[in-house]
């Protein structure tokens, strides 16, 4: 918790990885010690439109002399998203992090299995970047809704020690086929953990999955964020317990054994 | 050197600016950005006589200068606040404004009496306007003769200063004012949110799970500004605690000058976790540039027209 | 093909964006940008019995994703709008609302019936609503009782389609709705401006002249939108027409869901001249990508939860 | 009014003038056929805060192929100021103009004086230029103050066929004194006609001179405006009929004479 600073940082690379999405690369001049599933509240505006901060998961991160220089993975869906599209390089935005509870990569066992949907990918890929510095073996199950939209096949590839699999929608890549039945399809009776992010619908296949394996399932959940630092609620998540929990705090990654019947 | 110090009613303040109810914990999640005694006050989250959980979700919303909220009260109750977070607020020395919020008179009473027990509250805010809860709250703050019963009846617990925070979608914000005036309250702290709907075009549903909920940040700001200099104007012996859409140093002194004795910063605080104390330095600069040595000159200095 | 077509009550709109009162002259002022006949039709600006001068200045003020005008209805009176201008209107086919305004019923009645004499209206929009003037206005629209005895004194002196603009300041929009559509108005128009204030610090006076004003703009598109959806649930039959901080073809797909038959386009012409085509372009490609084949689908669409 | 229109001006140069101003130079892709003491109105905003354009009047334009490159001159008072201050060169702004009614220089007689105060210099400027190439002789004075916020004085000595006087409110350039007064003191008779743009008590005093001295003057006033064409009547200017006109259509330029007492 005190690790996090709000500061500002300044784009220095973008690049284009499908017709909505793009990589931001960014310089901060103090550390950002993030760990993966953990994320960044940025905000771009000086005026009161847009008003909020949004939420993006670290993708990676490497410390630089006093600061850090980090990647953001973005998908353009609405406002502020268009802005970061169209931001000039060199420009500040201001960054509040690192925030919220990443996954647990020290006790994920021998062999994990990574499962990434759509623009779910970027604390996977952060997740995969430090099991391979760890050497850890695992393997990496990606689908996208079409071939354009899975990001970074190559470097996905070299980062993955084990099998990277990728499959699309509309079968333009890979098979034609959900993420979450290829993982079924694929399953490994050697897999120890299970890491997702996704749109939910996939997170509650994974955790349906998970149960049925045996396995337990860690889950980064993508709700709605004022704050990102646990004082408004507006982000909370339903907890087997009957509670709600801020995902900002608590999470943004949850056990699926956690998690209320279809949070 | 500005003197910032200032009162609302007979409750000294070392400054005017005090973080906003349900926008800053219970006042010790931001200890890094803004810890609590360096605030005129910290207003808890709404506090209920037992936990209550909220609302289902998307409980929030982005609006053109805004944001909608339904929170539905979600709280921890007055026990586990007296027991886990109070002790550590007396300790900093924080002034502690407690916002009550109950379904009925006997629930706003206990949790007052609760309180009672502790020392180191500096003051209890009814929170009689909140949109977002189907009991309680609103339907006291939109009667005047329900909120004067209920200021009534909570007046003899207690000799702490007792702020009544209005709704702005009552029929007639100015007779609730005056009718918990009358019954005693100590001050009034305008204004909660204002009942809002966003749709969401493509799903054709409201944005929230609620349907309705309440309107917070700049978008309202000249609309709570409005109703604050209406109810000074109105009732210029009620000290006044103003609230809704402030973001800078300026906008606390607009409501200073409309006839509030201090404010609160709400949404802000979601954009920017020190907000409070950014707008607070942006106060005291403000001053300092016009010449103002004591914040207080500037409460009710309006020159209407 | 989307079909645009609509109507308001009786009234069939080649589509449904119209040009809001006060923001789009009388119909002629933005040839080069839009056209009036383009659109479902255009308000004209508050039209008295005789010329009015308006309030002093400043007049406007921009506030967060808004603004506050006190224009105090300055017109070029009824006589000059069928001189000078309704001829031309004509002409160009275009369908003509004209927005009334009175100071007392009699002038109501004055306009209307100096209007009677004239082709080419296609309705009548009574401004009961107009935050701006001291007399007239806002104490129709505040009070049921008066508006429905406002409403029946108008009714007999038209077949055309009375249309009633309704204030979002009254203590009870919704019996105030009730009442004029008792009394004959066949569409409700919601909602006019909020009363608001906004202060300059340095001056210590309210921004503009004559202390309060009327807020517009995307500010109150959340408030606007609830005040349509909870007239359309009280009274479904009665057919509305929407503005509030339009500003573009998804918000107005939010106003038909919520209820309304056809919106209005208000502040949004200021900062984009073309803005009612605009809002009308980005309306009609939105029902292509969803699929809507005719945009009276949409009207009161909203899922409850 | 049918030469006005509305497009995308792309910035392509901006030059630091004093602490506060600045000069932007745009170029726009149709005819911009300003007159001094036109306008034009600019937003800068994609989203709903700042909500509105700014009226500014154009310094000088010059045709290019298709369309237009045109400059202002901006004190940074606010928020969109701001922003037009650290746009990025290569951004677009909207730029909806010529507006309102310019200076009526072909009926100013044989020698006119123009009269700026502060940032009341670009419609004077761009009247000055024309002057120039018309071959009118004039004089023109220019207060400021102080000397940093008396902008562009060696540009304005050369376009100045006639004397070119400059003062400052606080002495720190030419003669210490409001420049109403030194146009009193140095008043020649020839002056046909008068010329100004500057804050409101400049112009009432510009006003009371060129009444005693028999001279017609044109005042370019500025009103808070909304919109900019004529629609809002939020910039209205009250003349002499007691009605009310509005600025951005009747003016922004009005003869002195048909203004109210003190408008
Ligand atoms: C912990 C966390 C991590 C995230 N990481 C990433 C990431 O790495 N890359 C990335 O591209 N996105 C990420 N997101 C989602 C991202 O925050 C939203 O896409 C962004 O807030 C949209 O902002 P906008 O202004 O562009 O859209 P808006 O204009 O605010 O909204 C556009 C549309 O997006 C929807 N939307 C808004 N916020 C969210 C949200 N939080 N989740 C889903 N839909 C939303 C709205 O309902 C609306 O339909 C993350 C979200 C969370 C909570
Ligand atoms: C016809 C016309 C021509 C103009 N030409 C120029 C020009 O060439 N160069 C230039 O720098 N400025 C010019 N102005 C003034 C310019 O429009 C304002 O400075 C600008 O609108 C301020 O915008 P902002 O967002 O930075 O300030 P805001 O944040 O909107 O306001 C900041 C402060 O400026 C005041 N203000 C706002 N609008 C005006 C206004 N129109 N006049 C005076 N004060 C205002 C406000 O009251 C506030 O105190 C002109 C104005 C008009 C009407
Ligand atoms: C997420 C959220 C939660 C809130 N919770 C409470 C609450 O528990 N009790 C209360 O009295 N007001 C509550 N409010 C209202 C604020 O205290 C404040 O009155 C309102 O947001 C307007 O101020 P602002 O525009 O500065 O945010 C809440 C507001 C928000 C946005
Ligand atoms: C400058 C201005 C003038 C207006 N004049 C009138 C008027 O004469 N009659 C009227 O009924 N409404 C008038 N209105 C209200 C608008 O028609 C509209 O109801 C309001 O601005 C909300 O819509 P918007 O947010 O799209 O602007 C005026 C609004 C503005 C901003
Ligand atoms: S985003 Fe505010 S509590 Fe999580
Ligand atoms: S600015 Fe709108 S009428 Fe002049």
């Amino acid at each position: 918790m005190d690790a996090r600073v709000d500061q500002k940082a300044v784009l220095v690379a973008r690049s284009q990885l499908s017709p909505r999405c793009f990589a931001l690369d960014l310089v901060c001049p103090r550390p950002l010690p993030a760990q993966p599933g953990q994320f960044v509240m940025v905000g771009v505006s000086a005026t009161s439109d847009p008003l909020l901060r949004r939420p993006f998961s670290v993708a990676g991160v490497m410390p630089t002399e006093n600061g850090a220089q980090f990647q953001l993975l973005v998908k353009e869906v609405g406002k502020v998203t268009a802005m970061l599209r169209h931001l000039p390089l060199g420009s500040e935005v201001g960054v509040l992090g690192p925030l919220g509870r990443g996954f647990s990569l020290d006790s994920c066992g021998p062999h994990p299995v990574l499962v990434a949907g759509g623009i779910g990918l970027p604390p996977v890929l952060f997740a995969a970047r430090q099991l391979q510095k760890q050497g850890v073996s695992f393997d990496l199950f990606y689908g996208a809704a079409s071939e354009p939209e899975l990001l970074l096949r190559s470097e996905i590839q070299k980062v993955v020690s084990g099998d990277a699999v990728f499959c699309t929608d509309d079968g333009s890549f890979g098979e034609s086929v959900f993420v979450t039945d290829l993982l079924r399809k694929r399953w490994k009776s050697r897999y120890s953990h299970l890491l997702a992010c996704g749109p939910n619908p996939m997170l509650h296949a994974v955790a349906r999955l998970a149960r049925e394996k045996g396995v337990a399932a860690e889950l980064s959940l993508e709700e709605p964020m004022a704050c990102g630092v646990g004082v408004c609620l507006g982000c909370v998540v339903k907890l087997a317990d009957g509670t709600y929990a801020p995902s900002c705090q608590k999470g943004p990654v949850f056990r699926a054994s956690e998690l209320a019947e279809g949070w | 050197m500005v003197r910032l110090a200032t009162e609302v009613g007979s409750l000294q303040l070392k400054n005017p600016i005090l973080a906003a109810s349900g926008t800053f914990g219970y006042g010790l999640d931001l200890l890094d950005f803004c810890p609590p005694e360096a605030l005129g006050a910290v207003v808890t989250k709404g506090l209920s006589p037992k936990p209550r959980a909220g609302n289902p979700t998307p409980r929030i919303v982005e609006t053109p200068a805004g944001m909608i909220n339904s929170i539905g009260l979600q709280n921890i109750g007055v026990e586990a606040f007296c027991t886990d977070v109070l002790p550590t607020l007396r300790q900093r020395k924080a002034c502690v404004v407690v916002n009550v919020f109950g379904e009925t008179e006997e629930e706003y009473a206990t949790v007052i009496e609760r309180l009672q027990r502790e020392e180191g509250i500096a003051a209890y805010e009814l929170n009689v306007s909140c949109p977002n809860v189907h009991k309680g709250g609103m339907e006291f703050g939109h009667d005047p003769k329900l909120l004067r019963s209920l200021v009534a009846a909570l007046r003899p617990l207690t000799q702490r200063p007792l702020w009544v925070k209005l709704s702005p979608n009552a029929p007639s914000p100015l007779a609730v004012a005056e009718a918990a005036v009358t019954a005693g309250a100590d001050a009034l702290t305008l204004v909660n949110t204002f009942r809002a709907l966003s749709v969401n075009a493509r799903t054709r549903r409201p944005s929230i799970a609620t349907g309705f909920g309440g309107l917070s940040g700049p978008a309202i700001k000249p609309l709570a500004l409005r109703l604050v200099w209406e109810v000074h104007r109105a009732i210029p012996q009620a000290p006044l605690v103003g609230i809704g859409g402030i973001m800078s140093g300026t906008d606390a002194v607009e409501f200073l000058l409309a006839g509030a004795s201090a404010v609160q910063v709400g949404t802000a605080t979601f954009r920017n976790p020190n907000a409070c104390l950014t707008v607070l330095a942006e106060l005291e600069a403000f001053c300092q540039q016009e010449g103002v040595e004591d914040v207080r000159e500037l409460v009710g200095g309006l020159v209407w027209p």
